[in-house]
């Protein structure tokens, strides 16, 4: 009897999960090692507003109970970095000095949030809220009724921003060309949105761009953000909500195409024949739009790890993204988008 | 009259700041330049002419300048000079722009032919020659080398809106350093990948209005290390833009050349090892034959012609490169540089850079900061080497390494070129052949060093070194 | 089996060289600063350093804890090779803190990362660039995690920096201040970490007797009761798990006006200890199972001779040179019969720590009153555990015991016979008290005789006169804890095991089990009144030992001729609390059944 | 100006190393000692020695009691016994009368020899039992951690000597020289190259060798018999040292604050088994006892 195949999944999001439940259906003798930076099980990043009502025990997030893991014979490799993986020698190496074979490599990396460059010098003032415990920190650095700055505005960071001020909290948004990212918004539909964001409660800040953001003045909020004009704006903690990038630099060795994410064809299959990629992590191509293009959303990206774990297993699928990816203003004036559905 | 006779003369060159701040550890940028004949018996006759006397200078001359090289009238043939002197050598560089090749439509022959086209070579070469350039607002810069950034942050400077370098692959295939393109994008400009341009877009009035792009998929790697990019047919589309400055290469000017040299699928022309040319007694070196480089390959490359040259005249080698390995009493380093981060270059602030050409960005290193970055130098050229006469295998230096540095090895792998690969290493007592140091890992911090019991741990200078011979 | 309030154990693993048994140190001393009850135990290889796995537990409390715990709620590696083997006893919820960039280049499943279970939390420290960058050395790597610890779980600093500053003392300066460094590093790196386990300390205690606390082991605890007794001369030679016992005594012990020699060997040792006996000393030696090996033939001499020797068997794995790091209870039977001949002796075990001080002054008092040798048992796991302790106030140990010549000595007879079989004793030095001690046998003069009704008269006296010692003033010989009256299952224990015996004896109480508990701190003579008392009481009698053959159930069965239940366990590690709850379990449903 | 260096190739060191086939005498597990100890320097020695002898590893016997250095029989391919502490001897003694052919080793440290097992010695040495002794001195008790030795300095200040020793330290080689021993050397870890032709002197020499062998406890003696002291310190015998002549070895061996190395005293005489032959043959022969009749 030879060695079970080692179907290795780096990420830990919906696309990783997704893939290892149908890699175990389709497999049951396989071994399944999950790879993630984080410290915690699965957890849905889109239930992180969560904190906000209530939500302090990472116990209460998580999508499986901690038997499934054993239940499924899933090996989940927690605090483990990804530096390198060499696709020739089917070998990934980890932060911590370890080297770990695979048979086959499915990159369910993600994206991590977008700073500008010219904002990076000030990355230490600002806060987070892609993970459990950066969501924590943001609520904890967060005073009852205390307000936040926010920067962009991306479709996640408008769903925490729906959140706070259900929550008792002021949020002043700066906009800019990423805002309802990953919505692709015309010129002409643009005001009508502005305007159901303000609907909602938050304080539209439109026209204006952040050069700096610095330490409040004692007594005052604890965040100043300095406007290009010279203005400036105050407040409890500053968040850039600018769209995600996707974490692909550990792969650059690894002989796979990537241009802003890992190049993929249409049925997730990387160019090295052992590896492919889903979720946000990859750039897909369209043949429609004769361009590659990413998937956002939940519902997307769950699906990709889908496909792609049954194309691991043999299957030929093509990965279809769902069609419905505009944003709409509901009956109730409210902003609706498929990015905020699961 | 008076003559004078100068058996050693030289050529000062001059080079004029603008205030004498010298000391001061700090870019200083040359404001004037000049070039004269110098040594003492010319120095004098310089004086006496400015006092009114007539003289006459009677030097010994080996080279020339204000000579121009080519084919036309007044122009000296290089067969002139092949035949004036034993040995030519062509270091004449890359500086000629490469073509933008188009599939169709206007510019196709000479795209600067378009209203807002130019190319970046020229483009920054006028500007450093003091005119007066403008550009649109929204330029589009297309390729990917120090020069295209240097376009787009130029551009930038100089009032557009919005700059946008257009890259046939990804970023991270580019040629060019991070910290330049963390920097650039800092400035606002941004990088788009996978694209080629295939025509450029034309007003009624001529002007550009935008350039039409293929998409690419990556394709394989070039010899040159970079990777392929293939247009995909039928994937074209538009980006508008108001200027275009190309930079997607530059190319040696050999058109002077009346005598026929053979040059490689590029143009350039094809030289061998010490700079020979497929004609006896001409020689290239530098981006002339390489193509556009570094100044430091150029001038490394310059040296090892020059050996050449030395070694065609004489007919025989009169120096060689050798290994020079000597021992050094201790070691040089303290572990505490290892923790030493990489000293950030300082940079102008944005708001300092923002429209200003003059602005430094890089505003070089403070005494105290070349001090603490200097330190973080490994010392490559140190080897640490165990005896393994005097080991007595008792792993004293092994229990100190702050890296994976010492091994208990039974075997080395010997690559093809003959230097050594992985160490194999062993936990089997009975096959540890030797405890030997890894320099590959070795940061020399001289723990082992300090610690062997039995003293048998060596560091050595190891140098390349030119000999006379 | 979590006490209420405050209930952790730490457990820190590592190779010799990594200083975890230091690290292990400064915790428990620390902790105990702050008030907490700790009990703690560490087990080392017989390697110096090199290559051998250490642990040291560390468990704290607010109520009183008699044994470590099966499941630990913080896990600490130093070195992962050793420390991933016992990944599995961290709880579900508890923290496993390691290094994130080791220097060595690892195989699939060599980095702990690999084997931490879900429902644990990894936190992952970047251990040695700490301790390089805050000492420029790698060697205070153990500090680095302390103080990770204590930022992570807001434990006061200044207890840390107050024991590191006492525990370098004595080297240089330089010394303190890296230690200090490395600590205060790993506390800022450990206080910005987001903590994600479950693990909350409690404040500690702030009562009196938190004040009157102090931390020690059982070997420190022979030390404080052989100088509370007055101990006057010891004689030892290095072996371990007694070691300590020599070396805290040479450096206390000069103090109190006593004095320390370090022999050529065991035999020299005892031999001198019953020589300094003979003399009018308070005197002994401390060793371990192979050590009273060699002393077997002197410890006859000292029971034929009647002279007074105190001897400390810290027991180890055995026999021969066996596991010297691990701890075993099966010196039992040498203790009681080695040697030749009937030569009977006394013998004790304490439990805990507590323990081990009244046992140690209390058996000066035997070996005095009764002139007879005592052998003191403790093991491996008694020996080096800490716990906190209250001592009395006042000292507890009679001195003088001794039954005295009779002024000008007229008639004197060194071994003559009485009512308590005890014979005055003189001193050399003593006017009219001339006489010779013999390992022949003797007439009550002290003059070899064969005869053989002096032979069996001679062998009575040696034996009747140590009963009187299961009536020792102020010793408890034996006691009885849990339920009172008849109960289903009744639980025997010596020595360190007892610590477990009663904590799953609390947990069957708790289950709903009848049960009691009897410890037997008396070995020799045995206290057979009182264990048959106490087995009248049970249904069924449970003996767990650290053991191979179940010596004391075999004692115990031979004496008293009633059946109990082993539980024998030689595996060099202590005893399991769960195994033995497991065990009474077992049979408090087989006798419901 | 000094002659350049010539580079040294790691392939060619292993060949070296690997060829000259004294990997063969140790075991596949890693020694244990703590790294830097002395110790190597001996196992190294014992394994070159070995080889340089030809001494078939079947044929070899390594001998030890209790402590560091008796740990040494586990990282060599030999048969080896681990025996109790202080007991090397006679038990070596027996292994040897028990078979001749044997190469008999006993190794221990300082402790396990002069204190525990101090009583034995002079009785190997005087027997002339055809065994080689190689005490490891690191003048400590490394295994226990540290306390005083009987080859500690006075006033050693060790955890079980919190206030200094009192006693004065042992002169083994003297001790030896006085008890019969018939081979007397002395050697020091730091000159590994040294110490291995010591070793194979002490194991070709037939009858009982004593090689004294000066070892530095990197551990739990930072202050006396360092590396660093030691370096210093010893010398070489005198070029014009006999080793026959005994009260020159004597001479020599009471100058221990210059400990010299190399070999002290030499003699052949019968060795026990010559003596157990003797009486073998006599007996079997009926050939009536030669020696001095005790009742005359």
């Amino acid at each position: 009897m030879g060695e079970a195949i080692h179907n290795v999944i780096i990420g830990n999001g919906s696309a990783g999960n997704g893939a290892a439940a149908t890699l175990r259906e389709r497999d049951p003798d396989c071994r399944i090692t999950i790879i993630t930076m984080g410290s915690l099980p699965f957890y849905n990043r889109y239930d992180l507003p969560r904190v906000f009502r209530g939500c302090y025990d990472w116990r209460e997030i998580l999508v499986h109970p901690l038997s499934y893991y054993d239940d499924q014979n899933i090996t989940l490799r927690r605090n483990s970095r990804v530096t390198d993986v060499d696709g020739r020698k089917r070998t990934i190496t980890f932060a911590h000095n370890e080297t770990m074979h695979y048979d086959r490599l499915l990159v369910c990396a993600g994206g991590q949030g977008y700073l500008p460059e010219e904002l990076s010098d000030y990355r230490g003032l600002m806060n987070g809220f892609n993970s459990f415990e950066a969501a924590i920190t943001t609520y904890k650095a967060l005073p009852a009724g205390g307000s936040m700055i926010m920067l962009g505005g991306d479709m996640i960071g408008l769903d925490l921003a729906r959140t706070l001020i259900d929550t008792g909290y002021k949020v002043l948004l700066l906009t800019n060309e990423y805002t309802f990212w990953p919505h692709r918004i015309a010129d002409d539909e643009r005001e009508g949105f502005i305007n159901a964001l303000k609907h909602m409660g938050i304080e539209v800040i439109d026209g204006v761009h952040p050069v700096a953001v610095e330490e409040g003045i004692a007594g005052k909020p604890a965040r100043r953000v300095v406007l290009d004009g010279g203005g400036e704006i105050l407040g409890d903690v500053v968040m850039p909500s600018y769209g995600l990038v996707p974490t692909a630099e550990f792969m650059l060795g690894s002989g796979v195409d990537i241009e802003r994410g890992m190049l993929v064809d249409p049925m997730l299959h990387t160019t090295d024949e052992n590896i492919w990629a889903a979720g946000d992590v990859c750039q897909i191509w369209s043949a429609e739009d004769n361009t590659y293009r990413f998937y956002y959303g939940w519902n997307n990206v769950r699906l990709m790890g889908e496909v792609a774990a049954r194309n691991v297993t043999g299957a030929n699928e093509t990965f279809k993204g769902l069609d419905d990816e505009r944003l709409r203003i509901d009956k109730n004036g409210h902003l609706a988008s498929p990015f905020w559905e699961y | 009259m008076i003559v004078t006779v100068t058996l050693n003369p030289s050529l000062d060159l001059t080079y004029g700041l603008e205030e004498s701040a010298l000391g001061e550890v700090e870019v200083h940028r040359a404001r004037t330049a000049s070039v004269e004949a110098s040594g003492k018996g010319v120095n004098v006759s310089l004086t006496l002419h400015r006092a009114g006397t007539p003289t006459v200078a009677v030097l010994l001359l080996a080279g020339r300048t204000g000579v121009e090289i080519g084919n036309g009238p007044g122009q000296t043939p290089l067969a002139r000079l092949r035949k004036d002197y034993d040995a030519v050598l062509l270091s004449t560089g890359s500086m000629a722009a490469v073509k933008l090749p188009l599939k169709e439509g206007e510019g196709r022959d000479d795209p600067t032919s378009i209203k807002g086209v130019e190319y970046g070579l020229n483009f920054l070469m006028e500007l450093h020659r003091g005119e007066k350039k403008k550009v649109g607002k929204r330029v589009a810069v297309v390729g990917a080398g120090f020069t295209a950034l240097d376009c787009a942050r130029v551009a930038k400077r100089l009032g557009a809106e919005e700059v946008t370098i257009h890259i046939r692959t990804a970023e991270e295939y580019i040629p060019v350093t991070k910290d330049e393109i963390f920097e650039a994008k800092r400035e606002g400009i941004r990088i788009k990948g996978l694209r080629t341009p295939v025509e450029l877009l034309v007003d009624e009035n001529g002007a550009l209005h935008g350039v039409e792009f293929a998409q690419n998929r990556l394709g394989g790697w070039r010899d040159n290390g970079r990777r392929q990019a293939i247009a995909i047919e039928g994937s074209e589309f538009t980006e508008p833009c108001d200027t275009l400055l190309i930079a997607i290469g530059q190319r040696t000017i050999n058109d002077y050349l009346d005598v026929k040299l053979e040059l490689d699928r590029w143009g350039s022309v094809k030289a061998a090892e010490g700079g020979k040319t497929s004609v006896d007694g001409v020689f290239a070196a530098g981006d002339f034959v390489s193509g556009p480089t570094t100044i430091i390959s150029a001038i490394g490359n310059g040296r090892h012609v020059a050996n050449g040259i030395d070694h065609w005249l004489m007919g025989r080698q009169r120096r060689r490169q050798m290994v020079r390995i000597e021992p050094v009493e201790g070691p040089l380093r303290e572990r505490a540089f290892d923790f030493i981060e990489s000293q950030h270059m300082p940079t102008a602030t944005l708001a300092k850079r923002a429209g200003k050409l003059t602005c430094e960005v890089e505003t070089g290193y403070s005494e105290e900061l070349a001090g603490t970055e200097s330190k973080r130098c490994y010392l490559c050229n140190l080897k640490y080497q165990i005896d393994v006469d005097n080991c007595i295998y008792c792993r004293a230096c092994i229990e100190v390494a702050p890296k994976n540095c010492i091994k208990l090895v039974e075997g080395v792998e010997i690559r093809e070129d003959g230097t050594y690969g992985e160490l194999q290493e062993t936990r089997q007592w009975d096959e540890v052949g030797a405890i030997w140091i890894d320099n590959n890992e070795c940061i020399r911090c001289g723990a082992c060093f300090m610690v062997c019991p039995t003293k048998c741990i060596s560091i050595t200078r190891n140098e390349f070194v030119t000999q006379d011979l | 089996m979590n006490r209420k309030g405050t209930d952790i154990q730490f457990a820190i693993i590592g190779s010799a060289g990594d200083g975890t048994i230091a690290a292990g140190d400064i915790l428990k001393r620390a902790m105990a600063r702050l008030g907490y009850k700790v009990i703690a135990f560490d087990i080392y290889p017989a390697e110096i350093r090199g290559f051998g796995k250490c642990i040291s537990r560390v468990r704290i409390t607010t109520e009183q804890a008699y044994s470590l715990k099966r499941h630990s709620d913080v896990l600490i590696s130093l070195d992962d090779s050793y420390a991933i083997p016992h990944v599995g006893e961290v709880r579900d919820y508890g923290a496993v803190i390691y290094e994130s960039s080791p220097v060595a280049r690892l195989a699939e499943g060599g980095h702990i990362t690999a084997h931490i279970k879900p429902s644990q939390l990894p936190y992952g420290v970047q251990v040695r660039g700490i301790s390089e960058r805050a000492t420029a050395s790698a060697r205070s790597r153990n500090i680095v995690v302390l103080g990770y610890l204590a930022g992570l779980y807001g434990i006061d600093p200044k207890a840390f920096r107050e024991i590191i500053a006492a525990k370098f003392r004595t080297k240089a300066q330089a010394v303190t201040d890296q230690n200090t460094a490395a600590f205060d590093a790993g506390f800022e790196t450990g206080k910005a970490v987001f903590k994600l386990d479950d693990i909350v300390l409690g404040p500690p205690l702030h009562n009196k007797e938190a004040e009157k606390t102090t931390m020690m082991t059982g070997n420190g605890a022979v030390v404080r009761g052989c100088i509370d007794a007055g101990l006057d001369t010891f004689f030892g030679y290095p072996i371990t798990p007694a070691t300590t016992i020599l070396e805290r005594l040479a450096a206390e012990l000069p103090k109190h006006g006593g004095r320390v020699l370090q022999t050529e060997d065991e035999i020299s040792a005892i031999a001198a200890t019953i020589g300094a006996g003979y003399a009018g000393a308070r005197s002994a030696t401390a060793t371990s199972g192979p050590g009273l090996a060699l002393m077997a033939e002197m410890l006859g001499l000292s029971v034929m001779g009647e002279v007074p020797s105190v001897v400390f068997v810290s027991q180890r794995g055995g026999p021969s040179t066996g596991l010297p790091t691990k701890t075993e209870q099966s010196d039992l039977n040498l203790a009681v019969f080695g040697g030749a001949g009937d030569a009977q002796r006394i013998v004790l075990a304490p439990t805990n720590v507590d323990g081990c001080y009244r046992t140690a002054g209390k058996a000066f008092e035997m070996a005095e009153q009764y002139q007879t040798p005592v052998v003191v048992l403790l093991d491996l796991y008694l020996s080096n555990r800490y716990e906190t302790v209250v001592l009395p106030d006042k000292n507890p140990f009679s001195r003088n015991l001794d039954k005295q010549m009779a002024d000008g000595g007229a008639g004197y007879m060194r071994f003559a016979d009485s009512d308590d079989h005890i014979s005055p004793r003189a001193i050399p030095g003593q006017e009219g008290g001339m006489h010779t001690v013999t390992g022949l046998e003797h007439n009550q003069l002290g003059k070899p005789s064969d005869l053989p009704e002096n032979h069996e008269a001679m062998n009575a006296k040696r034996h009747l006169k140590l009963e009187a010692a299961l009536r020792h003033p102020d010793f408890t010989i034996c006691k009885r804890f849990g339920d009172e009256g008849p109960v289903d299952v009744g639980v025997l224990g010596w020595g360190s095991t007892f610590g477990e015996i009663l904590e799953a004896m609390f947990a069957a109480q708790d289950e709903g089990i009848r049960c009691s508990a009897m410890k037997v701190v008396m070995l020799s003579p045995l206290p057979k009144d009182q264990i048959a008392a106490f087995m009248d009481d049970c249904g069924t009698v449970l003996l767990p030992e650290l053991n191979y053959e179940g010596q004391l159930a075999n004692l115990v069965s031979g004496a008293l001729g009633r059946p109990v239940t082993k539980l024998t366990r030689s595996t060099g590690s202590p005893m399991q609390v769960e195994e033995i709850l497991a065990e009474i379990r077992r049979l408090a449903q087989a006798r419901a059944a | 100006m000094t002659e350049p260096l010539k580079p040294v190739y790691l392939e060619d060191k292993l060949n070296e190393v690997r060829g000259d086939g004294h990997l063969s005498y140790r075991s596949s597990s890693l020694p244990t000692w703590c790294p830097g100890c002395g110790y190597f320097s001996v196992a190294e020695g014992v394994a070159m020695a070995f080889n340089r002898l030809k001494v078939p590893s079947k044929d070899a016997v390594i001998v030890s009691g209790i402590g560091c250095a008796s740990r040494f029989p586990f990282f060599m391919e030999t048969y080896g016994f681990h025996t109790l502490h202080g007991r090397t001897l006679p038990v070596a003694t027996g292994v040897k009368v028990a078979n001749d052919k044997l190469t008999v080793v006993a190794v221990g440290g300082d402790g396990d020899a002069f204190a525990i097992g101090g009583g034995h010695i002079p009785h190997a040495a005087r027997r002339n039992v055809d065994i080689t002794y190689l005490v490891f001195d690191n003048g400590i008790y490394g295994l226990t951690k540290g306390q005083t030795s009987p080859t500690s300095v006075q006033g050693f200040v060790t955890p079980s000597t919190p206030y200094e020793s009192h006693d004065r330290p042992l002169n083994p080689l003297m001790m030896l020289l006085s008890y019969g021993a018939s081979w007397v050397g002395q050697a020091y870890a730091g000159q590994p190259h040294h110490l291995t032709d010591m070793i194979a002197g002490a194991i070709a020499h037939r009858g009982f060798s004593y090689l004294h062998i000066l070892s530095p406890c990197v551990t739990f003696d930072k202050t006396e018999m360092t590396y660093a002291n030691l370096n210093v310190r010893v010398r070489d015998l005198p070029a014009d040292h006999d080793p026959t002549d005994r009260m020159a070895a004597l001479e020599q061996a009471t100058r221990t604050g210059t400990p010299a190395l190399g070999l002290f005293y030499r003699e052949d005489r019968p060795t026990l088994a010559d003596g157990m032959a003797d009486i073998a043959m006599r007996a079997t022969a009926g050939i009536p006892a030669k020696g001095k009749k005790a009742r005359g």
